[in-house]
């Protein structure tokens, strides 16, 4: 039973992931996959810019993990994976993959565990804009937030 | 000897204080409310940034109304709303 | 916006189907694969043959996907790629890839999909076992059903 | 001209009447349990596998207790339990 966490500047594979994740007792992998848009709120994106507090960043996700498996105990491997850098568009910005025996409990932990990443992970996004910035000028960028505080 | 402790800037709190770590002189009893104050001090355009940022000390989020205080060699992160994901 | 449905004897590539999914408004991408598990019940598993009523199969799935439409109106692409003929020991047997705005519909749309793809569409398969077969004679196989009839 | 119907048997329904379809001569009044009748008839074997099959005409999935009828040039399909996915 693996747990992969990984913080990387470099381009994120899905097959990668759920081939590390694969296991002959798994009937399921389940993953998600965060993409970068083109467009936030009629403003055109260029690319998302992602920094992180990387050794704290690792020891939350671990802590993710540790947690998923106490709420589900059907998981075999749970794999998270998550750009820093330049993200442009269509490019996968986090991956999350998880074998399981069956599919339920797979599915319902990468479910979850995208959603606490999403409040208690440190990693933070730019957009950055083609057009239209959040101030009316051309171009521009502005660190985002998700929708809730930890 | 003097102590000091470290604190480290993310995202806005970065663009902020223009830097991405500052060292501080540790003395006794620096809580959260301390703490903002001798961070205003040296980066007063971190005001609007630490009304909503969480502190983070060695890595574990810190409440904002507990009564822990800065300890010597801790490292002290300023936690703008993360988006990760 | 594309429906993907294919039933094949190829293997599946959970990569080239969320390739087929990805677009550029889509800010997540959330897949579902199913694999051949090594053992079923203390019997070992070799393989699973997989049977079709291959046009029922693939309106079935068709008609799936307009219903998970229906339900989500944030999906973008929806690939349901199904497997028939023999799927050994960790291999795919069935990949449901889905793109959407954002997370939580596509999340949904693939455990809906996945639940009601066992319930309704005709495919069925065979475990061939390599000891100890249903009756407990040397090897053997058996038809399997999922849990609930239509 | 004599008119016909086809059954199409899969899996289980498939090793048991040791064919993958059938063809058979349409009469009026084929309704679920006639056509029970005429596939006992034909494969004595399927008895215990019709009992925990669906019908599906021409693609679509048949209640049981319907008072659907077999029209001339239909596909009737045998289906076993699905165990798909």
């Amino acid at each position: 039973m693996k747990d992969i966490v990984k913080i990387t500047a470099d381009i994120i594979s899905l097959d990668e992931i759920a081939k590390a994740v694969a296991d002959p007792k798994a009937g399921a992998i389940s993953t998600f996959s965060g993409t970068t848009r083109d467009n936030f709120e009629d403003k055109e994106v260029k690319t998302l810019a992602y920094e992180a507090y990387i050794p704290m960043a690792e020891k939350s996700i671990q802590s993710l993990i540790t947690a998923a498996r106490q709420k589900w105990d059907d998981l075999i491997h749970v794999a998270i994976v998550h750009k820093i850098g330049d993200c442009p568009v269509g490019e996968t910005s986090v991956v999350i993959a998880v074998s399981s025996g069956h599919r339920v409990q797979g599915l319902e932990a990468v479910h979850w565990l995208i959603d606490e990443l999403k409040v208690q992970v440190p990693i933070w996004k730019k957009e950055v804009y083609t057009n239209g910035g959040p101030d009316g000028t051309d171009g521009g960028e502005m660190w985002k937030a998700n929708n809730t505080l930890p | 000897m003097t102590q000091h402790f470290k604190v480290l800037y993310f995202a806005s709190a970065k663009d902020a204080s223009k830097t991405d770590g500052d060292k501080f002189e540790w003395s006794d009893n620096i809580n959260a409310e301390a703490l903002t104050k001798l961070l205003l001090e040296r980066h007063p355009d971190l005001a609007p940034i630490l009304k909503i940022s969480m502190f983070a000390v060695n890595m574990e989020y810190m409440d904002q109304d507990n009564s822990w205080t800065v300890q010597p060699g801790d490292e002290v992160a300023i936690i703008p709303p993360v988006s990760g994901g």
